[in-house]
């Protein structure tokens, strides 16, 4: 390879970036009634984006590393790494982002600012391929608040009451957040100097840590603390079934891509690639850590119990299954690490396919209650089929991938010596099933207005006479995901699949 | 007590004299006169400064008094100006309530 | 400067200064306006004269400058004074 | 012409332009004005090469070395500031060139000249009774800009007068003793030979009150809220973005001169901290209840002067001052950036709205996205999230105060730009579109286009130097503060 | 120049001081305006003798000339109007922030006095460095010397401090200013006597303070005053508002950069001025700076009082219209 070759290639992570910051820049600058333009360019620069990871994977798990570094300020730059995690996230991230701005142009047609909509929902995925690429802490913390203001439109997109509202308290948890981690990250800096992400911790840390571990366990609290609202952790995670007033396909990006995603990859960035596993046990934090995990896995289950509203039953849903990346990360064992990161994934396909669907249920048949979907299995079957196999997935059924995930996450207790990780899986996983099967349930049964005979009236006409259930640009996204979803449970041992390059990944933070 | 403590002393009194009754005092011309004292008693301190001693007086502080002079003159038209626009105001509220 | 001068001179000081306090007297308790210019006008005058002395002991004659000054725009106040109330 | 001969023309063109404004038609004043200020950006640039090259560019003025003459010396800060200058009048000029609106009257042009004039002249200053004078011209231009707010701007402009000469006094004494003790009344020199711990505290002392008045830090802030909106917009711009940087320059300078000689300079410093933290909070709180938009970018101002005076305690107590310098110095930036595109943006909105009420721009944003991104981008410098300019500066305040084991300081800086973000998020919140109207039907008066550019130019500005902060930082430290000059 | 010594201290200076003090406790203590007015003139000219006791006469010219004259003009012209009725404050609360005032003060006065009290009673060793230079400056006036070459940069300052005051204050009258039409036997005597008077003392003040004191501010501020009476009484010519006043105003400011230029050209520094022509630079310069000062001080002036000049020119035109009502 020649010099030219490398600097081209030294320059694909911001490339990468750029498939998103581009079309974001240039669809702000579009009148409101450039639909065509506007689509055009959204998904040319999400296939783009797919395109490019495809072309990465292999060479970077053939340890290929791209780097990309500016200076910021002297003495402490700004560097993107494509590593096996990163790279990972930002396939997580660019295909997520391709079906879901699939699902937006379809969700959105016709409703007014849909300039600005675009613009900050290309944003949002550039901050979050931003953090996945960042290769030092500075980097990170620019991205992980880029990535706070760009998703404030968002969320306050429809304007109405609740969703400023909803927005504000958002901004209030993840700008609190990023307050702890700015200080975190300041701290860090100044006693160990601009350091970049190891896989198995940072040298300098480790000596520092030994010279002085009670600061070195300070700053390591603060810093989740900073991440841990983004992640949505017990007692952090209010914002989350709050912001759930915005738009179908953002909280589709903010439960199962950008935000909590971006939560729980800094979490494992923070614990495995600048303490290490190793020292982060040694300072009694993942211990801490585990157990805030496993309370937020219960307490979030049980909240999504008692919830009606289908999107905030998914919201409090999502609080819990985050956290089983946050536990994963938080034992000592290989196959857990792999399994957090694994579920990083999952979790991602199998989320992003229910809020879909409870989009689909929305606009097509203006339900958002749970004890409304009774009969709609009849009159959206591939939307209810969709939904199905995500929310048996989150429950952790096989062949379905949520399974893989917990598999790995059950081992992974056992191998760390920590069986009680069992119980909280099991516990967690009867749970879901306890807010997950009825729904289920009530949507394949018959409808009880059917028995009263009046069964056209329940449901509005659908809008459009095309045979199909929904239009094909909400329905396909959904049917995709959905398929994955399948595909990632059954495939799990095929090269290149989430779990075999998870393992990859997570072997990486046991040298 | 020797001249120059005199003159710097009497400076520092009327000028803390000045300063307080440019705050307390509400009346805007009033005010304006307050703060032209006190400005001369910082002029008094500099002009006593310029001629200790026996000799020639330091020609520099003279100068920079004198600018000072000239710098309040144009900060009392100002202000004059002000005032009076702010007064006609008042009174032409009060014709417009009668 | 004989002695007798340089005395006599000193006591005109005095005597000037004296007159100018009285002058403040007045003036600034009024009460009418016609009180006030009057001993305004005194003030004046006797400021320039005091002025003059003043060159004459200190030997600065650039002191009957001021004299000068003082006296041409002593005139300035009086015509600004009786400006608008006399319209 | 050398590069000593540069110092002085940011000070003598806008001076000149300013005196020919007065007499020349509008369309020829705001042609110089513009002009003016884009030379004076590219001397500032000129001047940063000059400094990066060798240093502190000096100028004896007249051909005379002080005590005799004058000296000016251009160095960091003094550059960076310059360009600062000629960035805010730039864009001051252009909005109120497009819209007279936005400047009140002819007299807008000559005015500007002699306050960009006067603020340069401070910023390249290094004798205190010049930095007197110049404060003066600076005040008259300010109170008279201040009063072409109309009618009733005068009562608010003639406070500010009152406050802003007091404060001058203040310094005047300040500057008395000074030559007092030291015979001179160049800082440098005067640094040299003052040996008084007492008289250099009561230098430093009397500095502090009266820039404070005339910065409006807190507790002597409250002619500011008062001032600052009732003026034309792109008057409240460059009262908020650049005349106060002049009055915080001078306390700088005095501290960087006289603060290592006496032992009093540690408590006094820290009171001139506590004074910011008050300011910090209590400019926010207010900030966040008021409802009109001019009102809570003025209160934003008074939290925002506890930000720039934040490096003075820091100063003393950090291992390596000149990272507090710097910090404090970007922040300034930061806020004289941001703080011309959040008022010209809030005249847009105000002019288009023909209200600057928060409950009358409903709807704003979807009309004027770009004016309305404005506010937000430079509501998230001000706040200090990257990746702005505002940011860079915490970044190294927070560095600073970590360094310096400072937690109140910390707190400080991390705590109000949430504040910060707060009070921009509400003005942000008021522009959405009303509960079920997506058309934002109500008819707005368009500004001109160059309203719309101007702020938006600006706050993506903040943005730029955000990215790249390091050009600033390499001349700001290619001449450091304290390194004399 | 002492006159009776009294334990170090001159008698007449203590008695000077005194009345100072007195004046300025007067100044700002008698709650009537007039009162205060007065007693402020009063304080200017017990300055100018306390000036003159310092050995500062070019100051107390100045003083004289601005502190009585002009800036004496605006404050009593400001007088006509009726004193705004102060609001009712409690008067126990009066007495109170008084109190509290006075205690305040005298404490900064106490903390002043010690700062004070440590400065050393020898003169300024740098000072005799100006003196020593003044050979070098094409004048022979040490002041003059300061204020037009060593520091003429603060001079250019303060110039551009009263020009620009000028425009603002131009800006803020609401109309043009209007001529006094009948100014009655009296004024037109003494715009006859005074005005040419006052203007040849204004040109003697500026060639006098090449080598001795006086000089462009003090013959500015005779060469405004004058013009205010002209003004005042009737002269036409003398109404300076409108654009040809401003360009006369900003022509010495325009000029004093220009020279700062030419000094740049000719020998490589802002302001120099070479020995060869330095005088007659600084006469030229000088001469300038006088009519532009004049004029920006009759500008603020006649500013000030516009909108009273308006509001009674109203209503005279509105009384016969009323019918002339009793």
């Amino acid at each position: 390879m020649n010099d030219d070759t490398v600097t081209v290639m030294s320059a694909l992570p911001v490339v990468l970036l750029l498939t998103s910051l581009v079309p974001a820049l240039l669809i702000f600058a579009l009148r409101e009634k450039q639909t065509v333009l506007r689509t055009t360019l959204n998904l040319a620069g999400a296939i783009a984006k797919v395109v490019l990871v495809i072309v990465l994977i292999p060479r970077v798990v053939a340890g290929e590393e791209l780097r990309a570094e500016f200076t910021w300020i002297p003495g402490l730059d700004i560097v993107f790494v494509t590593d096996t995690f990163s790279l990972f996230f930002v396939a997580l991230s660019a295909g997520l982002w391709l079906a879901t701005t699939i699902y937006a142009v379809g969700y959105l047609e016709g409703s007014p600012n849909r300039s600005r909509f675009f613009g900050f929902f290309s944003l949002c995925v550039t901050a979050t391929v931003g953090i996945a690429l960042a290769g030092n802490l500075l980097t990170f913390l620019i991205f992980f608040e880029l990535l706070t203001l760009v998703t404030y439109p968002l969320v306050a997109h429809r304007g109405t009451r609740a969703a400023l509202r909803g927005a504000r308290i958002y901004l209030a948890y993840t700008l609190g957040g990023g307050v702890a981690l700015l200080l975190g990250v300041a701290w860090l800096t100044l006693e160990v100097g601009p350091v970049e992400f190891r896989a198995g911790g940072i040298p300098e840390v480790a000596e520092f840590a030994a010279r002085d571990p009670l600061t070195a366990t300070v700053i390591g609290a603060v810093l989740l603390l900073g991440v841990g609202v983004k992640a949505a952790l017990f007692p952090l995670h209010g914002w989350l079934p709050i912001a759930m007033v915005a738009p179908a396909p953002v909280s589709a990006l903010l439960h199962a891509v950008a935000v909590v995603k971006a939560g729980a990859f800094g979490i494992i960035r923070i614990v495995e690639d600048v303490f290490g596993l190793a020292l982060f046990a040694e300072l009694g934090m993942l211990q801490a850590l585990a157990v805030v995990a496993s309370v937020t896995i219960v307490y979030g289950s049980v909240r999504a119990l008692a919830q009606d509203d289908l999107k905030k039953r998914l919201a409090y849903s999502t609080v819990s299954q985050v956290s089983y990346i946050a536990l994963g990360a938080a034992l000592l064992s290989p196959i857990a690490t792999a399994g957090a990161i694994v579920h990083m994934v999952n979790q991602g396909f199998m989320k992003i396919t229910l809020f879909f669907c409870a989009g689909l249920f929305a606009e097509e048949l203006k339900l958002s209650k749970v004890s409304q979907l009774a009969g709609v299995g009849r009159r959206m079957p591939v939307t209810s089929a969709a939904f199905t196999i995500a929310a048996l997935g989150m429950i952790g059924l096989p062949p379905f991938a949520g399974f893989i995930s917990k598999w790995a996450l059950g081992l992974g207790g056992l191998d760390a010596g920590q069986p009680w990780v069992i119980a909280v899986l099991l516990t967690s996983t009867v749970l879901n099933a306890a807010y997950f099967l009825p729904i289920i349930a009530t949507i394949w049964t018959s409808p009880r207005s059917e028995s009263e005979g009046s069964d056209e009236g329940t449901f509005p006409a659908p809008a459009r006479r095309s045979g199909w259930e929904a239009p094909a640009s909400l329905l396909l996204p959904a049917v995709a995901t959905a398929l994955f979803v399948i595909l990632f449970g059954v495939a799990a041992g095929w090269d290149y699949s989430p779990w075999v390059l998870a393992q990859i990944v997570g072997e990486g933070a046991w040298p | 007590m020797t001249t120059l403590q005199l003159f710097m002393y009497a400076g520092a009194f009327i000028l803390v004299l000045g300063v307080a009754a440019t705050l307390l005092v509400r009346d805007l011309i009033r005010r304006l006169i307050a703060l032209n004292v006190a400005s001369g008693g910082v002029m008094l301190l500099l002009l006593a400064l310029a001629d200790r001693g026996d000799g020639e007086p330091d020609p520099v502080p003279q100068a920079l008094v004198l600018t000072g002079i000239v710098v309040m003159a144009a900060v009392t038209g100002i202000a004059i100006v002000l005032a009076r626009r702010v007064e006609q105001l008042d009174d032409d509220l009060e014709e417009v309530e009668q | 400067m004989s002695a007798a001068v340089s005395v006599a001179l000193i006591v005109a000081a005095f005597i000037l200064f004296a007159c100018i306090l009285a002058g403040l007297w007045r003036a600034v308790a009024g009460p009418t306006i016609e009180d006030r210019l009057t001993a305004f006008v005194l003030l004046g005058a006797g400021g320039a004269a005091l002025f003059i002395v003043l060159a004459a002991i200190a030997d600065l004659p650039a002191l009957r400058d001021v004299a000068i000054v003082v006296v041409g725009l002593a005139t300035i106040v009086a015509v600004v004074f009786t400006r608008r109330s006399v319209r | 012409m050398s590069a000593a001969a540069l110092v002085l023309v940011p000070v003598f063109l806008p001076l000149a332009v300013g005196a020919l404004s007065a007499v020349l038609p509008r369309r020829a004043a705001a042609t110089l004005t513009v002009i003016a200020a884009v030379a004076t950006l590219m001397v500032a640039v000129l001047l940063g090469i000059a400094v990066l090259d060798a240093g502190p560019v000096r100028l004896e003025v007249a051909g005379w070395a002080p005590p005799v003459g004058i000296l000016l010396a251009a160095d960091g800060l003094s550059v960076v500031m310059i360009g600062l200058s000629a960035i805010a009048v730039l864009a001051a000029t252009l909005v109120a060139a497009a819209d007279d609106h936005f400047a009140g009257g002819h007299a807008f042009w000559p005015l500007v000249g002699a306050a960009a004039a006067a603020v340069n002249g401070v910023f390249v200053a290094r004798d205190v009774f010049t930095a007197f004078v110049l404060l003066e011209l600076l005040t008259i231009a300010s109170v008279a800009l201040v009063a072409l707010g109309g009618t009733r701007s005068a009562a608010a402009a003639l406070r500010y007068l009152f406050v802003a000469v007091t404060g001058s006094l203040f310094f005047l004494l300040a500057v008395a003793l000074t030559y007092g003790h030291t015979g001179t009344v160049d800082l440098a020199r005067a640094a040299e030979r003052a040996d008084d711990t007492v008289i250099v505290g009561a230098i430093i002392a009397l500095t502090v009150v009266g820039m404070a008045a005339k910065t409006a830090l807190f507790p002597l802030h409250s002619w500011l809220p008062v001032a600052h909106p009732a003026a034309p917009a792109a008057v409240s711009a460059l009262l908020s973005a650049l005349v106060i940087k002049a009055s915080i320059v001078i306390l700088w300078r005095i501290v960087e001169y006289f603060g290592p000689l006496t032992d009093l300079a540690a408590p006094l410093a820290t009171a001139v901290g506590v004074a910011g933290a008050a300011a910090v909070l209590w400019g926010g709180v207010l900030a966040l209840r008021r409802d009109r938009l001019k009102s809570i970018i003025a209160y934003s101002t008074v939290a925002q002067v506890g930000y720039m005076v934040l490096l003075v305690p820091l100063v003393f107590t950090a291992s390596d001052p000149q990272v507090a310098w710097i910090g404090g110095i970007l922040i300034t930036l930061a806020h004289g950036v941001a703080k011309v595109a959040m008022f010209l943006a809030a005249g847009a909105l105000a002019t288009a709205a023909g209200t600057s009420r928060l409950d009358g721009l409903e709807g704003t944003i979807s009309r004027m996205p770009w004016t309305v991104a404005a506010i937000g981008l430079a509501g998230v410098s001000l706040a200090g999230l990257p990746p702005t300019l505002g940011f860079v500066g915490k970044w190294m305040l927070v560095q600073a105060s970590l360094d310096a084991g400072a937690w109140w300081w910390l707190a400080l800086l991390l705590g109000g730009g949430l504040l910060t973000f707060a009070y921009t998020a509400r003005m942000l919140r008021a522009t959405f579109n009303p509960p079920g109207d997506f058309s934002g039907a109500r008819e707005l008066t368009r500004p001109a286009r160059t309203v719309a550019i101007v702020p938006l130019a600006l706050a993506a500005l903040s943005v730029v130097l955000g990215l790249i902060p390091w050009l600033l930082i390499e001349v700001l430290s290619a001449a450091p503060m304290g390194g004399g000059a | 120049m002492t006159v009776i010594a009294f334990s170090d201290v001159d008698v007449l200076d203590m008695l000077v001081v005194a009345a100072v003090a007195v004046t300025a406790i007067l100044a700002i203590a008698i709650p009537r305006r007039v009162g205060a007015t007065i007693a402020f003139l009063v304080f200017g000219l017990l300055l100018a003798l306390l000036w003159a006791r310092v050995a500062a006469p070019d100051v107390a010219i100045a003083e004289a000339a601005l502190g009585g004259g002009v800036a004496g003009a605006l404050l009593v012209d400001a007088l006509h109007r009726r004193q705004p009725a102060q609001p009712n404050r409690d008067r126990r609360r009066a007495v109170a922030i008084t109190a509290v005032g006075a205690a305040l003060g005298a404490v900064t006065f106490a903390a002043l006095a010690t700062v004070l009290s440590r400065l050393t009673a020898e003169p300024a060793d740098l000072g005799p460095l100006a003196l020593e230079a003044v050979e070098r400056s094409g004048v022979s006036h040490p002041i003059t010397a300061v204020l037009l070459n060593f520091r003429n940069l603060d001079t250019l300052l303060e110039i551009a401090v009263v020009v620009f005051a000028a425009v603002g204050a131009a800006a803020l009258s609401r109309d043009r200013i209007r001529t006094v039409t009948d100014p009655g036997p009296v004024r037109r005597v003494i715009a006859v006597i005074i005005v040419p008077a006052l203007v040849l003392l204004a040109a003697w003040l500026l060639v006098a303070g090449t080598s001795e004191p006086g000089g462009a501010f003090q013959a500015g501020a005779v060469l405004g005053a004058a013009l205010i009476i002209a003004h005042l009484c009737g002269v036409r010519p003398a109404r300076a508002a409108g654009g040809r006043a401003l360009v006369l105003v900003v022509a010495g400011l325009l000029a004093f950069i220009l020279l700062g230029g030419i000094g740049l050209a000719a020998t490589g520094t802002w302001l120099a001025l070479d020995l060869s022509w330095a005088f007659a630079a600084i006469l030229a310069i000088e001469t300038l700076l006088t009519v532009s000062i004049g004029v920006a001080l009759a500008m603020l002036f006649l500013a000030a009082g516009s909108r009273d000049d308006a509001a009674a020119a109203d209503r005279a035109a509105d009384a016969p219209a009323l019918g002339g009502a009793p």
